[in-house]
């Protein structure tokens, strides 16, 4: 069972650099906040893809980890964005 | 001051989970992807995922910094220390005399293709294991002193 | 003591899971084994005082997890798949009229109310913005208001949910 | 070849969310662009087979750095150029 | 074949909803609305691009490969159940303190939070 994962992975990518626009573009800082947090979404779904492409299991631990970790950041945006830190 | 009561119950929940998971990663650097250093940062962002859904105030209540300091300490003395113990022993600093010795950590590794078994490679876990506690302490305790230094008054 | 026990016994299915098909006592390997109820005891030492802050242990029940696993994948996955279909019916069209409502709720506990909020946040059209702390009120943004809903002081929670009473639901697993 | 043209696609990405660290005034906005920049270093990190380099720097890199960059802005100002009050 | 064929139409359908989370990304007029976009829907696009990694795996195993395919999907579906819950959790956080920052709703029909807060 051969399946074409780099394609996916291919459009995954482009997605993210769509995203790097918003984050140019973005009138407020909440705006960026939300690209950022879009990109640790697709970023996970990339990691996933490119775990199975390289028939490694192990690799799919740190897809976990960027699900796990990285909304640390959006959290200290949004305390500091509230007036709360 | 603290973030809603949904934030705060979701790092509750979230905080056991990535302490074990952070602790399969740091007992499981020999085999997976990750270790010493790698284990105790997402350890150390699990602990600033419960200072950030709570309040200062709350959180000198619950964690304290010295712990985390003596963490520190006792993580560098045990990495050192067991790097000395073969010198005790009559062999080079940082030999690794527990491998293949049969005892804990210290089975040999069997041929061919195999998913990795957990109680191989020596001192390393041992090492890993002691990084871990360091990088777990330190890095919270930074984040914790540049949270103590923030002027509360105006806000 | 028994906030010690739950953790450890939390942490070590999380450790079975996570090290399932290294060996032959089951999936797993006896030292994988001995090293989790280490690590597991360890990690109860460090957080019982987080994961049974509430005081109360209605979740140590399996009868609840097992309903939990059945909302997932029943009710809670026909109202995502809904509401990612209006979504992007509105992505495509741009027909939006969003708002803030106010949705006035009963549940009363810690984790009902995250569920709630949690379910409301990933279905229908909508996102938990505050939380009343002591009446459980949510704020909730919605991409899409009815015409004449905008007068209306509360909603019900149960209102917002087209396809299935997820907060029924939600009530029988947390309460 | 499509491996290539990922790779290619995430450089020109990284690239660009380094510019836009250098070119904000917003220090805020800074911050979330170093998070995105960090997000495409971890996935550059993975395709050149190096996963736990991508493990560190998601722990490190997107959650704590965000986090410490959060506080410092916090205790200083948000506007580069900016007097301190 | 039917793991296959399987495979692809997850992998296309949560490409589709990824891609349509980031064109309301880049569409929708104010923060709120955009954050409905991306909240819902790429994590909606990611879970299926999970599910497709799990019936990869699943059929790999029935074909009898390998022992490592149950570690596979056990590892991809922890990495999206955490994934929606913690997206759920930092999109509202992010949502609250928005508008606690002052930047209101742009085309908007009702507020109800605007005078609750002080």
């Amino acid at each position: 069972m051969n399946i074409l994962w780099m394609p996916f992975v291919l459009v995954l990518v482009i997605l993210v650099l769509l995203a790097l626009v918003r984050l140019y573009l973005g009138p407020t800082a909440g705006d960026r906040a939300v690209s950022v947090d879009t990109v640790n979404t697709l970023v996970v779904a990339i990691l996933i893809l490119l775990g199975v492409y390289f028939k490694e299991v192990i690799y799919i631990d740190v897809a976990i980890v960027f699900a796990l970790l990285s909304f640390v950041g959006t959290l200290f945006v949004a305390k500091y964005l509230g007036g709360e830190l | 001051m603290k973030m809603s009561k949904i934030v705060q119950t979701g790092a509750h929940i979230l905080y056991p989970f990535v302490l074990i998971f952070g602790l399969y990663i740091v007992l499981h650097g020999h085999l997976t992807p990750g270790g010493g250093f790698q284990g105790g940062a997402v350890i150390a962002t699990g602990v600033v995922l419960v200072i950030v859904a709570n309040s200062y105030e709350a959180i000198t209540g619950m964690l304290q910094k010295v712990v985390f300091k003596a963490q520190e300490s006792l993580g560098l003395l045990l990495f050192i220390g067991a790097a000395a113990i073969a010198i005790t022993l009559g062999l080079p600093f940082f030999y690794n005399f527990l491998a293949n010795s049969g005892s804990v950590f210290g089975l040999s590794v069997p041929f061919g293709p195999n998913h990795g078994y957990l109680n191989t490679a020596g001192l390393i876990p041992i090492m890993n294991i002691a990084v871990g506690i360091e990088v777990w302490g330190g890095l919270t305790v930074i984040i914790l002193s540049m949270l103590s230094g923030l002027n509360r008054k105006e806000a | 003591m028994l906030p010690f026990l739950l953790t450890a016994i939390f942490a070590f299915l999380i450790w079975l899971v996570l090290t399932a098909g290294t060996g032959d006592i089951g999936l797993w390997s006896a030292p994988e084994l001995v090293a989790g109820v280490a690590l597991s005891l360890v990690t109860a030492g460090i957080t019982r005082t987080f994961l049974c802050r509430s005081r109360n242990f209605r979740m140590a029940n399996p009868a609840r997890w097992l309903l939990m696993c059945l909302y997932i994948l029943g009710p809670f996955f026909l109202e995502v798949t809904r509401a990612n279909l209006d979504v992007a019916y509105r992505v495509i069209t741009g027909r939006i009229r969003p708002g803030i409502i106010r949705v006035s709720s009963d549940l009363k506990t810690d984790l009902g109310i995250f569920m709630l909020a949690n379910s409301i946040t990933l279905t229908p059209g909508t996102i938990t913005v505050d939380i009343d702390e002591t009446t459980h009120d949510l704020y909730v943004h919605k991409i899409n208001l009815v015409f004449g809903e905008e007068k209306r002081e509360t909603f019900l929670d149960s209102e917002l949910f087209s396809l299935a009473n997820l907060p029924a639901w939600i009530r029988r697993i947390a309460e | 070849m499509i491996e290539m043209i990922v790779q290619v696609l995430v450089l020109f990405g990284l690239v660009g969310a380094a510019l836009m660290v250098f070119f904000f005034r917003d220090l805020l906005a800074a911050t979330l662009a170093a998070g995105f920049f960090s997000f495409l270093v971890a996935l550059e990190f993975y395709i050149l087979q190096a996963p736990d380099v991508a493990i560190s720097q998601a722990a490190i890199g997107a959650g704590l750095t965000t986090a410490i960059f959060i506080i410092a802005i916090r205790a200083t100002t948000r506007y580069e150029g900016e007097e301190s009050q | 074949m039917i793991g296959e064929a399987l495979t692809y139409v997850f992998l296309v359908i949560g490409t589709a909803f990824n891609t349509l989370g980031i064109i309301g990304l880049l569409r929708f007029p104010d923060v709120y609305t955009r954050m409905h976009a991306t909240t819902k829907m790429t994590t909606f696009g990611t879970t299926f691009t999970v599910l497709s990694v799990v019936v990869y795996a699943v059929a790999m195993f029935l074909g009898g490969n390998s022992v490592m395919f149950p570690s596979l999907a056990l590892h991809t579906l922890i990495a999206a159940f955490i994934l929606a819950f913690t997206n759920a959790i930092g999109s509202h956080a992010l949502a609250r303190g928005v508008h606690k920052s002052g930047c209101m709703p742009e085309p908007s029909v009702v507020d109800r939070l605007e005078g609750v807060r002080p």
